[in-house]
């Protein structure tokens, strides 16, 4: 068997439902973080798929876009990260429940 | 002359408004004087103003003032016509002497100005109401008699009886005025108008049998109320709370009679209904009897007048209901006379005594109140219908008219003649409390006659009801019945109008009632003569039986009270407190309480976990596009 | 018109605010004299506009009309006719006196002055507006000064009955909001371009099912203003908590507004639906009557009485508009501007009595008429002129509206007269036990008489009610060719045959000497 | 004709010059506050002037730039402008903040201006991959703004919320454009919305999967409910001087980018999504005025209400392209007047404090007058009274909504304003009325105002009061600030 787009696509879904399940369920705000850019490299994955099923280049470049911007969210992000639990033991992100209702 | 009849009016009505303003300045005499003056040149003018109707050359006449509610038929529009003139008359005259009287008897009332203010304010009043050309402007006059008598008998407003006399007698009246108001409404309806002439002039092409009746039975609500008569009767005991002159003038002469007016203006709908008339009938002829026997037991010496009063209307309203519309005009006058007489006279008995109102507390004033002693005699006789006094010949046109209709109104017939003998009884025995035994009065009283300024009015009442009832005999030669052919053309319309039966019947009638008169006089005399306080049975100590009931006015007041008032409190709160509190403006506090309520159930929502949050964002993710493939799908 | 007098009539007042604030705070004693002044200078205009009106016109006059956001059909379009015009003249003349009766607040006068200023500009523009837009806008907006009317110069209980005014009177507006919005698509639908002007909105063609909802739109709003039954109870908070001068406005002039609206727009708008649901609205209005009536006789606080009574006037106002006859509305319309004097009148005097007693509690008082002879007299005569007495000016409103009312639900009519009984019931007891019997407490024996001021301010009312009592000729004259046309629009645009005209009434009787 | 057009990205130009200069020289000498606001100051200016000759060129004629990456066209000048005097308001309020940072004063002036540009870039993209790149510059520049100030925890658990969420978002967005790529085979706009036009697709899901998964993204950005859960806490957790402008900024930008989307790429399917925008407007009309009802710290209830806003505006949206006008209308107005409420709790709870209970308002009518005066008009024109823009603002939006058919949305959102009268009214009632008495009045004396910060609330309020009496001259012009 051949395989088509489609399984790209479904491998790609299903990658970005386990990164939004691994944001759901993990508390430590790294591996948090880590799913997001699961995610986001599962729409990496569509975006090669569809660019290479249509011969569009678009597809192809956006990835690179993409990865730039995950990574300037890595930088951001961690910077935060650090400024916020430098004084914590743990990285659960449930400590962080000051502000509510 | 006609054509500035609002003069009539004018004249008190400027009298009360400038001493509104002026009154208390100018104090006594003067305030008074000019009182009396308005009101007597309003006399002297319509004296004037009916003398074609003396010579019998007159003619109705509509004399339009301005517009007031056109939208309605009922403008500032005056009737001159012999009814309206007999009334103007009445109220005029008796008026002024009452006026004069009173200069008398406030002497030394710290609010003396204002008395007088409200006296011609009154008779203001009362003429707009006899003067009106449309039930419109009757109505004003109606209501405002029902204001000024507010006024006058809370007029000492310190006495908390006098005040619930006062608010009592109002709502009393107004309660007869819903029926007269839905009256009208129903006269607009069938009529299109309220004006008079439209509607009183051969009503029949407008308005069936049935229809008449409901309007005519609505309209005898509202003159039950005002004039005392059953269910709403219960007001006017209460209103002699009031000075006496209010009570002569407001409750004896004038104000009280106006249903009587009223129901003879509107003769020619009454005549549509057999029915409604013989209710008047049968109303006035009970509470002629009813009131006549609360009367035999009271102590207070106007009360008895009050309940003589409720039982003489009784007499007007049978006149009118057996189609006796002149003999109930008629007994309407005289009894004007004669129970302002009786009425000034307890006055002068009062005052002689320091305000003392007991009848206990009397008796044996005969010798030292010579001349109000006199008039007194005059009055009673009047009153219990002894020729050839004004009584006599009013109240017996009346019984014989009734007797004549036959049928059921010969039972009313009875029941009259019953009321006659009461009457005399009770009036002889009032005679006897104040005038004559032996005197009963508090230690350092001593009674005086009362001064020129009163007696004369009394003097001046007495020839009235000596004489006038000579204006009305059923002989013929020189005393032909003048005022049943002065008033007649206000009645052409009427076709059903009762006449004094011809032949004997008459005569046998009169010597009947008049027998009844004297064996009640005998009766109160073998009674009552040289009587002493503690053995006259209604003030013995111990009541008995009927006696207690009737004492108490067959507790009417009582029933009232407990059946009406009480459970109309009640009934307030629990909508007031519990109901519009609890129920409405609660419903509304829940919803706003509601509102914050769920806001607040929502809060905790609001975790604070980041985790939560994805999820809550994620679950809107997963229902945004089940929505959008659904669609997409479908 | 060679000047814009009613937009001057709108925008002088709220101008007049801007100056009594900009007033120096060294000289309080400008403040009143300013404000009084320029309250008189509006009631002058209303006066022009009243004498200048022509009788012979059913239509609007003075109308004003500029575009303003004309790409929304919003206009700036201003215009009288015999209905707003005496609630036009009612609320000039109720504010110059307003302002008289309050000069004894101290605190923020200035901004109290200001504020009564706004709230005369915004009622004026109420009355005046032929746009419905602008209509909403004033009426929305005046909630704001009421609300700090109420709530910063009011009484104990002030802060919740403020927010429970402002609140329940905005949810009513929200569905007219709606119900306008609404209506201008469907102009936007049949005229091609949208556009919120009455006069243009009166030639849509609306479905009848469609008329039911935006009739119940409007008439929650307007409903809630009067107020009918059961959306009445913001009222007697709102009324008793209210400084004097607030009492005397909104029971003045404020609830009008829903009357007017139910008048001006259910009627006009909605012909249809007004007929269908007339009996519906006139029950609504008989059970206020009694209700108000029944729940005033056991009220312990006199202006909380008051207040109830209102809802009872009210409800013949909204009974003689739904009884679709000439007479029965031009009684509706009359009745608003008697309510307006004879009601204000009464809070007028209990503020006297209030700020000399510093309590509203009936049973605080008693024979008091020993002590205040003249207060007594002028309390017991607007009693008599509330309780509708012949003569006065209640009366002939209540008489047209029975009268004319019956012919079209004659059991409510009647239902209706009881309430002129129930009237006399509360109002005589309660003068009853304030001003009656013997003088006991310390309190009242050291009351004293209403001074010249006090005087001053209730002897126009006075003359008023007496003029419209014996001569209401001049007033009616002027509603009555309005409400001919109103009927005469209902009748050709749904063939309802209105039961009683003008035209149907005769007045001849005997022959008349002229 | 080229396809570079200098004018298209002036203002971002503009902008970024400016980020550059602050930070070189920042690095290097100790430049003066003074220096600092005169630079931002100047290349925010350049940035207006520029955005204002970018309608004035695109009012002609509006054209794609860049090979369909950015469009030059009225809507994208109108949101350079707007989106530029905001950030200049923004900064005068936040001057005292800046004030405070010391060192990292030129840091957050940079941040704040970056921000900007990635919001003007988001009202202009054409094409996903630029939106995209809009999008995270806006944001990532805001996560670090919202934890910017280092005093309070809250303010860093604000940015770590604010992160993870936004980023969550962000793949959410981008998995949308995704979608709508594998559906259309094409990322830019105008190309999606050709190609939508041209060919009608046997099956939609894909491409309509992707147009939501797109809405949740703005909407997130929006703080439209059930997407606002990060706002209260964000908004509140930063420092007041900064969370008026994080608020107003994410939502004028945002609102323009999913204006732009919906009404033209995705415009054939209207009837497809606006439903289901109007189903998000209603959620977040209701929950954002119910919760706020139940706040007691003014900052969370100005989120949630600003939650309930970002409601009504979408309810412009359902009318599609005859919405947009309005939607611009009430987004601009409503911007300026949350900036200026945010400003005076900046005031009265510091300009780097991060809670403001409502028991601090009581009585500050009579400690700070101009204040209270200004906040209390602020809190009438949010609930839409009448005279204030708020109100007209409303009366758009309802009646395009009706128009378009959504009377049940307007319905929901009339009787919701009514509720929000509630808290609206209760600041009014706290400042004025004083129910506590004066007792904590007397606590808190009378709180200082910078002349920055004067001048911005003045001109906030004269704003909001003037285009709620006269606002023709706005609406001409957001009636022409349409997408090409």
């Amino acid at each position: 068997m051949d395989v088509t787009a489609g399984w790209y696509l479904a491998l790609g879904a299903a990658l970005f439902v386990i990164g939004a399940s691994g944001m759901l369920l993990r508390r430590n705000a790294l591996v948090m973080f880590m799913s997001i850019e699961l995610m986001l490299n599962a729409v990496n994955l569509n975006f090669v798929v569809i660019g290479r099923h249509t011969g569009d280049l678009n597809g192809q470049v956006a990835v690179f876009f993409v990865m730039v911007v995950a990574a300037a969210e890595v930088v951001v992000g961690l910077a935060i990260m650090i400024a916020v639990f430098r004084r914590r033991a743990s990285a659960s992100v449930d400590d962080l429940a000051t502000l509510k209702g | 002359m006609v054509d500035y009849i609002w003069i009539i009016i004018a004249l008190p009505l400027t009298g009360a408004v400038f001493l509104h303003f002026f009154g208390t300045r100018m104090g006594e005499p003067a305030a008074g004087a000019v009182a009396s003056a308005t009101i007597g040149l309003s006399f002297l003018y319509a004296l004037a103003a009916a003398a074609d109707f003396f010579t019998g050359s007159g003619e109705a006449e509509a004399v339009h003032l301005f517009d007031w509610i056109p939208a309605l038929g009922a403008n500032a529009q005056l009737l001159w016509d012999p009814l309206s003139a007999v009334m103007t008359l009445t109220v005029t005259g008796v008026g002024t002497l009452i006026h004069v009287y009173s200069i008398g008897y406030m002497h030394g009332d710290p609010r003396y100005g204002r008395f007088f203010t409200n006296l011609n304010f009154f008779a203001a009043s009362m003429l707009i109401l006899v003067l009106a050309d449309n039930f419109g402007l009757l109505f004003v006059g109606w209501e405002l008699v029902g204001l000024s008598s507010y006024m006058l008998i809370s007029f000492w407003f310190t006495r908390p009886s006098a005040a619930a006399a006062g608010k009592k007698a109002f709502i009393v009246n107004r309660v007869g005025d819903v029926g007269f108001l839905v009256g009208l409404m129903l006269i607009l309806a069938n009529f299109n108008t309220l004006t008079y002439g439209a509607v009183l002039e051969n009503p029949a092409r407008f308005v069936t049998a049935g229809t008449a009746t409901a309007i005519t039975l609505l309209l005898l609500l509202g003159a039950v109320g005002k004039s005392a008569q059953i269910p709403l009767f219960f007001w006017l005991p209460d209103a002699m709370e009031g000075p006496t002159p209010v009570s002569a003038l407001i409750h004896a002469a004038t104000m009280v009679t106006a249903g009587v007016y009223m129901v003879a203006r509107t003769a020619s709908l009454f005549e549509l209904s057999s029915f409604s008339a013989g209710t008047v009938a049968t109303i006035g002829a009970f509470t002629a009897l009813f009131a006549a026997t609360i009367a035999l037991t009271q102590r207070d010496i106007k009360r008895v007048l009050a309940y003589s009063t409720i039982s003489q209307l009784g007499y007007m309203f049978l006149a009118v209901g057996s189609g006796a519309y002149i003999a109930g005009i008629f007994h309407l006058v005289t009894h004007a006379f004669f129970k302002a007489l009786l009425f000034l006279g307890s006055g002068s008995v009062i005052h002689a005594l320091n305000d003392e109102q007991d009848m206990a507390k009397m008796g044996g004033l005969r010798k030292v109140m010579p001349v109000t002693h006199a008039t007194m005699v005059v009055g009673w006789l009047a009153i219990i219908g002894i020729p050839p006094l004004a009584g006599f010949w009013s109240k017996d046109e009346i019984l014989a008219i009734a007797f004549g209709e036959g049928g059921w109104f010969t039972f009313l017939w009875v029941i009259g003649l019953i009321t006659a003998l009461l009457t005399a009884v009770y009036m002889t025995r009032w005679m006897y409390l104040t005038f004559w035994g032996e005197s009963r009065w508090e230690d350092g009283v001593e009674p005086h006659e009362s001064p020129p300024i009163m007696t004369v009015p009394l003097i001046g009442l007495a020839v009235g009801g000596a004489f006038f009832g000579l204006l009305n005999t059923p002989f013929r030669g020189p005393l032909r019945p003048a005022f049943e052919h002065f008033l007649e053309p206000s009645f052409e319309g009427v076709i059903a109008m009762a006449h004094i039966p011809s032949g004997a019947t008459p005569w046998n009638l009169a010597t009947i009632s008049v027998v009844a008169a004297a064996l009640g006089a005998l009766f109160a005399y073998r009674r009552y003569r040289g009587a002493r306080a503690y053995e006259i049975p209604p003030f013995a100590s111990k009541r008995t039986g009927v006696w207690r009931w009737v004492g108490a006015g067959y507790y009417v007041d009582d029933i009232i009270g407990n059946l009406l008032v009480l459970p109309g409190k009640l009934v307030a709160a629990w909508t007031a407190f519990v109901f519009d509190n609890e129920v409405i403006d609660g419903s509304v506090r829940a919803v706003g309480g509601g509102v914050r309520r769920i806001g607040g159930w929502l809060r905790p929502l609001q975790t604070g976990f980041v985790r939560s949050y994805a999820a809550v964002t994620f679950a809107g993710v997963v229902g945004l596009l089940v929505w959008f493939v659904a669609r997409g799908v479908g | 018109m060679d000047f814009n007098v009613l937009s001057l009539l709108i925008w002088l007042p709220v101008a007049g605010a801007a100056i009594v604030i900009g007033l120096p705070r060294r000289r309080p004693e400008l403040v009143v004299p300013v404000a009084f002044a320029l309250s008189i200078l509006t009631l002058g205009l209303a006066g022009f506009v009243v004498v200048d009106f022509d009788l012979s016109n059913p239509g609007f006059q003075f109308v004003e009309k500029t575009a303003i956001w004309s790409d929304l059909g919003i206009d700036y379009n201003l215009g009288v006719d015999g209905i707003s015009l005496f609630l036009v003249a009612l609320t000039s003349f109720l504010f110059p006196i307003a302002i008289v009766a309050s000069v004894n607040i101290t605190d923020r006068r200035k901004e109290f002055m200001a504020t009564l200023l706004l709230l005369e500009g915004a009622l004026i523009g109420v009355f005046l507006s032929l746009d419905l837009i602008l209509f909403f806008v004033f009426f929305e907006v005046l909630l704001v000064p009421m609300y700090f009317l109420i709530g910063l110069w009011g009484g104990e209980r002030r802060l919740e009955a403020a927010l429970k005014f402002f609140l329940y009177t905005a949810l009513g507006s929200a569905f007219l909001l709606v119900g306008i919005i609404f209506l201008s698509a469907q102009a936007n639908d049949q005229f091609g371009s949208p556009t919120f002007n009455y006069l243009e909105l009166l030639n849509l063609d609306i479905s009848t099912t469609t008329q039911y909802w935006l009739f119940a739109a409007f008439g929650i709003a307007f409903a809630i203003k009067v107020p009918l039954f059961p959306f009445h109870t913001w009222l007697p908070d709102a009324h008793t908590e209210a400084p004097t001068a607030g009492s005397v406005i909104l029971a003045g002039v404020l609830l009008k507004m829903g009357t007017y609206g139910f008048l001006r727009f259910n009627l006009n708008l909605f012909p249809h639906a007004a007929v269908e649901l007339a009996g519906f609205l006139a029950a609504l209005a008989v059970v206020g009557i009694i209700y108000g009536a029944v729940v005033a006789i056991v009220q312990p606080d006199i202006k909380r009485l008051v207040a109830y009574s209102s809802v009872s006037h009210l409800g013949f106002v909204i009974l003689g508009i739904f009884a679709l006859t000439s007479q029965g509305v031009s009684g509706g319309v009359i009745q608003m501007v008697n309510h307006g004097l004879t009601t204000g009148a009464l809070f007028l005097l209990v503020g006297m009595i209030y700020e000399r007693r510093h309590t509203r509690e009936i049973s605080a008082y008693g024979g008091i008429q020993k002590v205040m002879p003249l207060f007594a007299g002028f309390f017991l005569f607007t009693v008599f002129a509330s309780a509708g007495l012949p003569g006065l000016n209640g009366f002939v409103g209540e008489f047209l509206i029975l009268l004319g009312s019956y012919a079209r639900h004659p059991i409510l009519a009647i239902i209706a007269a009881v309430g002129v009984l129930l009237a006399a019931v509360y109002l005589l007891w309660a003068y009853e036990r304030v001003f009656t019997g013997e003088l006991d407490s310390d309190e009242n024996r050291a009351l004293t008489d209403i001074g010249v001021r006090e005087i001053g301010i209730l002897v126009p009312i006075v003359a008023l009610i007496i003029f419209l009592g014996v001569y209401p000729k001049p007033v009616l004259d002027r509603i009555e060719p309005a409400v001919e046309r109103v009927l005469d629009r209902i009748e050709d645009r749904t063939g309802f045959d209105s039961p009683l005209r003008i035209s149907d009434v005769t007045t001849d009787g005997v022959e008349v000497t002229p | 004709m080229t396809e570079i057009s200098y004018l298209a990205i002036g203002p971002v130009i503009a902008l970024t010059l400016g980020v550059v200069v602050i930070l070189m020289v920042e690095v290097s000498f100790k430049p003066s506050t003074s220096w600092l606001a005169a630079t931002a100051g100047s290349s925010l200016l350049g940035a207006f002037v520029l955005g204002v000759l970018q309608w004035a060129e695109a009012a002609e004629d509006p054209v794609i730039r860049f090979r369909g990456m950015l469009a030059l066209d009225p809507f994208a000048a109108f949101g350079a402008v707007v989106l530029t005097v905001l950030g200049a308001v923004a900064l005068l309020v936040a001057w005292p903040l800046v004030l405070q940072q010391g060192r990292r004063a030129a840091e957050f002036v940079a941040l704040v201006l970056l921000s900007l540009t990635g919001m003007i870039l988001m009202a202009a993209a054409a094409h996903f991959i630029m939106l995209f790149l809009a999008l995270e510059v806006a944001s990532i520049s805001l996560y670090v703004l919202a934890g910017f100030s280092r005093e309070t925890a809250e303010a860093g658990e604000a940015s770590v919320k604010y992160f993870l969420l936004g980023s969550f978002a962000s793949a959410i967005f981008l998995y949308g454009v995704a979608l709508s790529y594998a559906a259309t085979g094409s990322l830019s706009l105008y190309g999606t919305a050709a190609f939508l036009s041209e060919n009608l697709l046997l099956d939609s899901a894909a491409l309509l999967a992707g147009i939501g998964l797109l809405i949740v993204g703005l909407a997130f950005k929006v703080s439209a409910a059930p997407f606002h859960m990060w706002a209260p806490d964000v908004y509140q957790g930063a420092a007041s001087g900064v969370s008026g402008f994080m608020t107003a900024g994410a939502k004028i930008a945002g609102f323009a980018a999913l204006a732009r989307i919906a009404v033209t790429s995705y415009a054939p399917y209207i009837s497809d999504w606006a439903p289901a925008v109007g189903v998000i407007a209603a959620i977040s009309i209701v929950v954002g005025t119910l919760l706020a009802i139940a706040q007691s710290d003014i900052k969370r209830m100005l989120a949630y209400s600003s939650v309930a806003h970002a409601g009504f505006i979408l309810t412009g949206l359902v009318a599609g392209l005859d919405g947009v006008p309005f939607i611009w209308f009430y987004v601009v107005t409503y911007a300026f007047q949350v900036l200026g409420a945010f400003a005076v709790v900046s005031v009265v709870s510091g300009p780097a404090g991060t809670r403001s209970p409502l028991t601090d308002y009581a009585g500050l009518a009579q400690r700070a007058p101009a204040l209270a005066g200004s906040l209390a008009l602020l809190m009438l024109s949010m609930a839409g009274i009448p005279l204030t823009a708020g109100f007209l603002s409303k009366l758009y939006v309802f009646r395009e909504a009706v128009d378009a058919g959504y009377l049940w949305l307007v319905l929901i959102g009339a009787v919701a304003s009514v509720a929000g009268l509630f808290f609206y009214l209760r600041v009014i009632v706290l400042m004025y009325m004083n129910p506590q008495g004066e007792q904590t009045a007397g606590a808190a004396g009378s709180p200082g105002v910078s002349d920055s910060l004067r001048i911005a609330l003045t001109g906030v309020a004269v704003v909001t009061l003037a285009f709620g009496i006269v606002p023709g001259p706005l609406l001409d012009v957001v009636t022409t600030a349409l997408p090409l």
